[in-house]
C-alpha cells in the first residue's frame, strides 16, 4: 500500500560486487520480480530494501520518507522467506497472530484478523497445527498469511515457490498474485525462474552480476528482449549469427542472402549480431518454398521431439541457410516449436525447413564473452 | 533406558540422516551389533559389579551398607555441597551461554571459530592445570585473592562444562535456522529481546535442557578440582571413605545416581512432550 | 590461535549458517563482544599467572626451575608413561569407534539413540564410579584379575575419551552424508571394504584427526582415573611433586602442554591442506 | 543396453504402504519416467530397483535373469543421485574413474574413456575441480559422466534436475535425452516435474499412493488422460462437473444442455462425471454466437491473466454454462489459454465467451473424495 523507491543501491561484500547502482521505482499495488541467476544480486537487494543488509551506498524510500537507516522490525515490511521460517514451537494461527501480538492489538482483534486470513488463505483445518505437521505448500501459505496480517506497506517475497513440488508451485503461483491483486500490497518478488517472473509480475527486472539488465513488463520483455543476456535467459530463443549488411535500410547478411530484421537500423554497417527468433515464430514450409528477404528460410535435420503439451519443440541439428543446399554455414542447433498435432508430420531423421516471418524476428549486437560466459557453458547458435 | 531417545536428541543437532531412517532397514551386519552389545556390557558390568558389592553379604541380598552410608552425617552433606556447586553453575552457564551462542551464531559469524575454540580449551588445557592456574590467579598468592569462595570452584566448574553446554546449545541453535528465524520475527516489528524470549528461546528449549542436564550431572560426579580445592563434595567424600567403609561408600554411589539419573529423565519425558521437542524428533 | 579455524571445524560438522556467514554483517552488539573478551581473560589469564610463577623469581625472567623440573628422571619417565596411554587409548578408540559409528549410520540408524545414549554416559558416570566399578570387576576381587595390567587403564580411558570420539566423528559422517555416499560407491560396483576404506574414510579425515587430537589431548591431562589406579602419570606426578617443587612441576606444565599444542597445532594445518577440509570450509 | 523388467513389486516400511503391485517391462533402449506427487512411491521402486532396498514381493528381472536377490554393487546398473552424491575428496576425473578402477581396468584404457566422457558433457575444463569447486549443472553432469562411465545395463536417476536452477535444467532436460538416445543405455527417471515428464520421455509411468494410475506415451496421456488423478496431475486442465444423459448417444448433460461427449459411452446413464477441457483447446468466439449439441459454451468474467510466454493464460471466475444469461451453474474458474498477441482484446473485468470444440473434450467418471484429496486441498472445478 505504499510506493516503494530504490535509489543508487550499491553492495560489497570483500572483494565481491553483489549489487551496483540499483535504481527503481515500484508503484502503489505493482507486482515487481527480481529475476536472475544466483549470485546476480537478487536476494540482496531485497534485504536491502528489507534492511537485514545496508547498502554501501543509496538509500531505500518508502511514501517519501528514507528508511535506510531503519531497523527491520520498523520498516512495516511484511517478508516471505525461501524455507518459510516459520516459528516451530507456534502453531500455524500463533505464528500468524505473532505480528499481531507484537503490535499490542486487543486480542479481539486479533482473532478476528487472524480468522480472516487464514479464511483467505484456505487454512481453517491446519490452524491448530505446528509447521511440521503441515506439508509444504500450506506452511508456505501460513508464511504468506503471516507477513500480511500486520497489513505490512511493502510486501517481500524471497524465492517463496522455491521449496514447493512443481504442481503446488503453479497454484501457489496463481493465487499469490490472486492475492496481491485483490489487497493492492505493493510487492517485491525474487526468483531465478523466468516462467514464474513472466506469469506472475506487472514489471520485471532482469538482474545479471549485480546490475540491472532491464526493466519491462513480461510480454514487452518476451517479445522484445533489449541485451543478449535477456534473450537468453528468458524463454527458449534461438540466436542466429548475422551481420548487420545495411543499417540504412534495415538490412542484415547471412551465407550471402540478405534480408530484413528488425533493430538492424540501431546497429553499425559491418557489426556482428546476433538473430532473435523464438522457436514459436518460426514456420514450417514446403522445401521448394523460396526465400526472400522479407522471409529468410532455414533447414535442418530433426535430432531431437520434446514434448511439451500443446506443442512440440523440435530440435534441428546441421542446419543452414536458404531453402536449397547452397548453404554452407552450419548452425548447431534449431529449436522450432509446431502443434503436437501436427508433430507426427516430422519425425526424428526428417528433413525440415522453417521460414523467419516478418516482423517475428530481432536483431541485437553480438554478446560479449563475458556476457556469453554468464549464461551459457559452450558456444551453441541455439539456447532451449 | 527410556530416556535415551531424548537423550540423544538433546545432545546432538538431528540432520536429514534421520529423515530417512524409517527407509534405511537392510541386513545389520552380526559383528556391529556385537560392538554395541560388548560396549554396553563393558559400561554396565562394572555397574552390576558395584551393585552387587554393595547390597549383598556374599549371597544375601543386603540394605545394611547403605543404611550405614546414609546415616553418615557427611554423606549427606556432601551430597547437598554437590548439588548446590551443580545447580548454581548450571544456572550460570545456561544464562551466559545460550544469549553469547545466539549473538555469535547471529551477527558475528566470524567469531565462531574463536568460539568454537575457547569451548574446547577445557579438553585441552587439564582440570589439574586449570586448578594449578586458579590458584595462581585467585589463590593465596594470586592476584584476587578469592581463596574459601565457592566462586572460585563455580568458575572452574563453569570453564569445565562450557564445552557440552555451548555444544548442545550451538547445536540446537544451527538446527533451526535462528539467522532466518530472527529476520522472520524481525519483519514482523519484534525487536531483539523479545525475539530471543518468545522465538529463539522455545525453539532451542531442548538443547538448552540437554545443556542443563549434562552440566548437572557432570558436576555431580566431578572429583579433581573439588578436591585439589579443598571441598568435601559427594565424590571426594566417597574417596575418602572408600578405603575405610567401601561398600557403604558404593551402596551410596549408586543410590545418588539412581537419583540423578531419575530426575534426567523424568525432564527429558517432560521435554518430549513439548512441540519443538516433537518437531525435532519428526521434522528433522 | 591459528589453528583454531580447523580445530573448531574439526569439533562440529559445519552446516548452512557458515554458508552465509559472509553475509552476515550487521552490527555486533558491545556486550557481546565484552563477554567474548572476558571468557578469553578467563582462560589465559591463568596459564599467565602459572606462565608469571614458573619463569620468574620475583622480577627476573629464569628457566632454572624448568632445567630443574626437566632434570628428574621422574619426569621424563611420566611423561613417556602418559603419552604411551594417550597414543594407544587414541589409536584402539578411533580403530573401534569409526566402523562402528559408520554402521550403525548406515544400516542400524534405529541403534543411533542407543548409542548416543552409551556415548554420553561416560560424562553421567564420574570417572570415579567408573575406577570403583572398573576394579571391581576387573580388579584384585574381581571376576577378571587384570590388575596391574596397562590394559585396564586404557580401558578406562576409552571410555573416558569415547563421548569425543564418536561425536567427532559421527558429525563428519553427517555432514557428508554417508548414506547416499555409500550407495553412490555401491551402484559403481564397490564392495563395503573399498567403499568405508576409499570413500568413506578420506571424507570424513578432519573428523577423525579431530577425534584423535581430543583424546590425545584429554589422557595427556587426566588424572583421576591415573591416580586412583595408582598410575605415575604426567598429572600424578605434578599433583605429587607440586607441593614440594611447585614452580618446577608448574614449568614443566607449561612447557609439556606448549609442545602437546604445537603438535596438533601442525596437524590442524596439514589436515587444513587436503580437499576434504577445504570442502567442508567452504561448501557447508 | 537391456531389457529391465519388474513384476509384482511390493514394500511397506511399518504400516505404510510405499508400493503395492508394481508390474511394468522397459525395453532396450527406452527411457520411462515414473511422475507422481511425493510420498507415490516412485523413488522407493527405484531404489528397489537399484537393490537399496528389498522388495516384501516381487521380482526385478534384468535381460532374463532374476537380480532381486543380488546386492546394488553385482547389478551392474547405473545410478544418479538426487544431491549428485559426488565424492567430495575426489576431482571430477576421480570421480568418473572410480567405477572404472573397481573393474581393475587397464590405466591406459580407463584414461581413455574417462577423457571420452568428460568430452561428452563438455567437463574437459573442470576434470580437475573438486566437486564444491563446480556449479550444480557441472556437478550434475559429472554424477551423470559417473554413472554412464561403467557401461551399466540400466540407468537409474533420481529426480537428477531437481537441485539445479530453472533455466540449467531445461538445458540439461535436453542434454540427457540427446545422450540417452546416442547411447541407447534404458533408463528410469523419477521426477515430480509433470513438464520433465512429459518432454523426456518415451512412456510416462502416472503413480499415486504406490500404486500405477497409468502408463503411456507423453502425447497420450496428455490429450486423453483416464484417470482424475492423471488429468489434475499433468498439465493444466479445466474439470467442469457434468452428468451423463445418454449413453447410447454419447450425450452428457448440463444446465439444461445436453451435448456429445467423446467417452460418455463408457459411463452408466446419470452417472456423475467430469468434463475434461485443456486450457489452450476452448475457442474464444463472439457473445452472440449459439451454443450447439457438437459445440458447448461457457462465459465468464475475466480475473487473472497469466502471461505463459507465447500465450497468455486467461483465468475467468463466475463462469456460467451458455451464451445467453439462462445458465445457473456456476464453475469457479475456468482457464483459457489465448495467443498472447491476442490477449489485449480482454482485459481483466470483460467478459468472454468461449467454445469446446468437437472432439477437444473427454468425459471421465468424477473422481472419489480420496482421489480428490489427493491432488486438490479445495472443491474447485478448475485446476491450473
Amino acid at each position: 500500500m505504499a510506493r516503494l523507491e530504490l535509489h543508487g543501491i550499491s553492495k560489497r561484500f570483500g572483494d565481491q560486487v553483489a549489487v551496483a547502482g540499483f535504481d527503481l521505482s515500484v508503484e502503489d499495488g505493482e507486482l515487481v520480480t527480481f529475476l536472475g541467476p544466483s549470485g546476480c544480486g537478487k536476494t540482496t537487494t531485497l534485504r536491502i530494501t528489507a534492511g537485514f543488509e545496508t547498502p554501501d551506498t543509496g538509500s531505500v524510500v518508502v511514501d517519501g520518507s528514507e528508511v535506510t537507516g531503519l531497523p527491520p522490525n520498523r520498516r512495516g515490511m511484511g517478508m516471505v522467506f525461501q524455507g518459510y521460517a516459520l516459528f516451530p514451537n507456534m502453531t500455524a494461527r500463533d505464528n500468524v497472530e505473532f505480528g499481531l501480538a507484537v503490535r499490542r492489538r486487543p486480542p479481539a482483534e486479533r482473532r478476528r484478523r487472524v480468522d480472516e486470513l487464514l479464511g483467505l488463505f484456505h487454512l481453517e483445518h491446519v490452524a491448530g497445527h505446528y509447521p511440521h505437521q503441515m506439508s509444504g505448500g500450506q506452511q508456505q501459505r501460513v508464511a504468506l498469511a503471516r507477513a500480511i496480517a500486520v497489513e505490512p506497506s511493502v510486501l517481500l517475497l524471497d524465492e517463496p515457490l522455491s521449496a514447493v513440488d512443481a504442481k503446488v508451485r503453479e497454484e501457489l503461483r496463481t493465487e499469490i498474485r490472486r492475492m496481491q491483486g485483490q489487497l493492492g500490497i505493493t510487492t517485491i518478488l525474487v526468483t531465478h525462474d523466468q516462467a514464474e517472473a513472466l506469469s506472475i509480475s506487472d514489471r520485471v527486472v532482469v538482474m545479471n552480476s549485480g546490475v540491472i539488465e532491464e526493466v519491462g513488463t513480461p510480454a514487452r520483455i518476451y517479445a522484445e528482449p533489449r541485451s543478449a543476456f535477456t534473450a537468453g535467459f528468458i524463454g527458449a530463443m534461438n540466436e542466429l549469427p548475422v551481420r548487420v549488411a545495411s543499417r540504412r535500410e534495415g538490412l542484415v547478411e547471412r551465407a550471402g542472402r540478405r534480408f530484413a530484421a528488425p533493430g538492424a537500423t540501431e546497429l553499425p554497417d559491418g557489426a556482428a549480431a546476433l538473430l532473435l527468433v523464438r522457436p514459436e515464430s518460426l514456420e514450417p514450409i514446403e522445401a521448394a518454398a523460396a526465400a526472400s528477404e522479407e522471409r529468410p528460410v532455414l533447414r535442418g535435420r530433426v535430432d531431437v521431439q520434446t514434448f511439451l503439451g500443446a506443442t512440440m519443440r523440435l530440435f534441428l541439428g546441421g542446419v543452414v541457410w536458404g531453402a536449397a543446399a547452397e548453404g554452407d554455414h552450419e548452425i548447431e542447433q534449431l529449436a522450432v516449436d509446431v502443434p503436437s498435432s501436427a508433430a507426427g508430420r516430422w519425425p526424428v531423421g526428417t528433413e525440415l525447413s522453417v521460414a523467419i516471418p516478418v516482423g517475428s524476428s530481432r536483431v541485437i549486437a553480438a554478446r560479449t564473452a563475458a556476457e556469453a560466459a554468464a549464461v551459457t557453458r559452450r558456444p551453441g547458435s541455439a539456447r532451449t | 533406558m527410556t530416556g535415551s531417545r531424548a537423550a540423544g536428541a538433546f545432545w546432538s543437532a538431528e540432520t536429514s540422516g534421520t529423515a530417512r531412517a524409517g527407509r534405511g532397514s537392510g541386513r545389520p551386519p552380526a559383528w556391529s551389533l556385537a560392538v554395541l552389545v560388548v560396549s554396553i556390557v563393558y559400561f554396565f558390568l562394572p555397574l552390576l559389579g558395584t551393585a552387587a558389592f554393595a547390597f549383598s553379604t556374599g549371597k544375601v541380598f543386603t540394605l545394611e551398607y547403605l543404611a550405614q552410608g546414609l546415616t553418615d552425617p557427611d554423606a549427606l552433606g556432601s551430597i547437598l555441597l554437590s548439588a548446590g556447586f551443580a545447580v548454581s553453575t548450571t544456572v550460570v552457564a545456561v544464562v551466559l551461554v545460550a544469549p553469547s551462542a545466539y549473538l555469535v551464531e547471529l551477527r558475528l559469524p566470524g567469531l565462531r571459530p574463536v568460539l568454537d575454540f575457547v569451548t574446547i580449551l577445557p579438553f585441552v588445557i587439564p582440570p589439574i592445570i586449570l586448578t594449578l592456574g586458579l590458584e595462581e590467579v585467585y589463590g593465596i598468592r594470586g592476584i584476587f585473592n578469592l581463596v574459601g569462595s565457592p566462586v572460585l570452584l563455580v568458575g572452574g566448574y563453569f570453564a569445565l562444562t562450557l564445552p557440552f553446554v555451548y555444544r548442545a546449545i550451538d547445536n540446537a541453535l544451527r538446527a533451526v535456522d535462528v539467522r532466518t528465524l530472527t529476520e522472520a520475527a524481525e519483519s514482523l516489528g519484534s525487536g531483539p529481546f523479545r525475539t530471543f524470549l518468545r522465538v529463539i528461546v522455545p525453539s532451542i528449549s531442548t538443547g538448552i535442557l540437554s545443556a542443563a542436564l549434562l552440566a548437572f550431572t557432570t558436576i555431580m560426579g566431578e572429583f579433581t578440582l573439588a578436591s585439589l580445592m579443598g571441598y568435601a563434595t559427594f565424590p571426594v567424600m566417597l574417596n575418602n571413605t572408600y578405603a575405610s567403609a567401601s561398600r557403604e561408600a558404593a551402596s551410596l554411589v549408586l543410590v545418588s545416581f539412581m537419583i540423578t539419573w531419575l530426575s534426567v529423565l523424568a525432564l527429558a519425558l517432560v521435554a518430549r512432550r513439548s512441540p519443538t521437542a516433537r518437531q525435532v524428533a519428526t521434522a528433522r
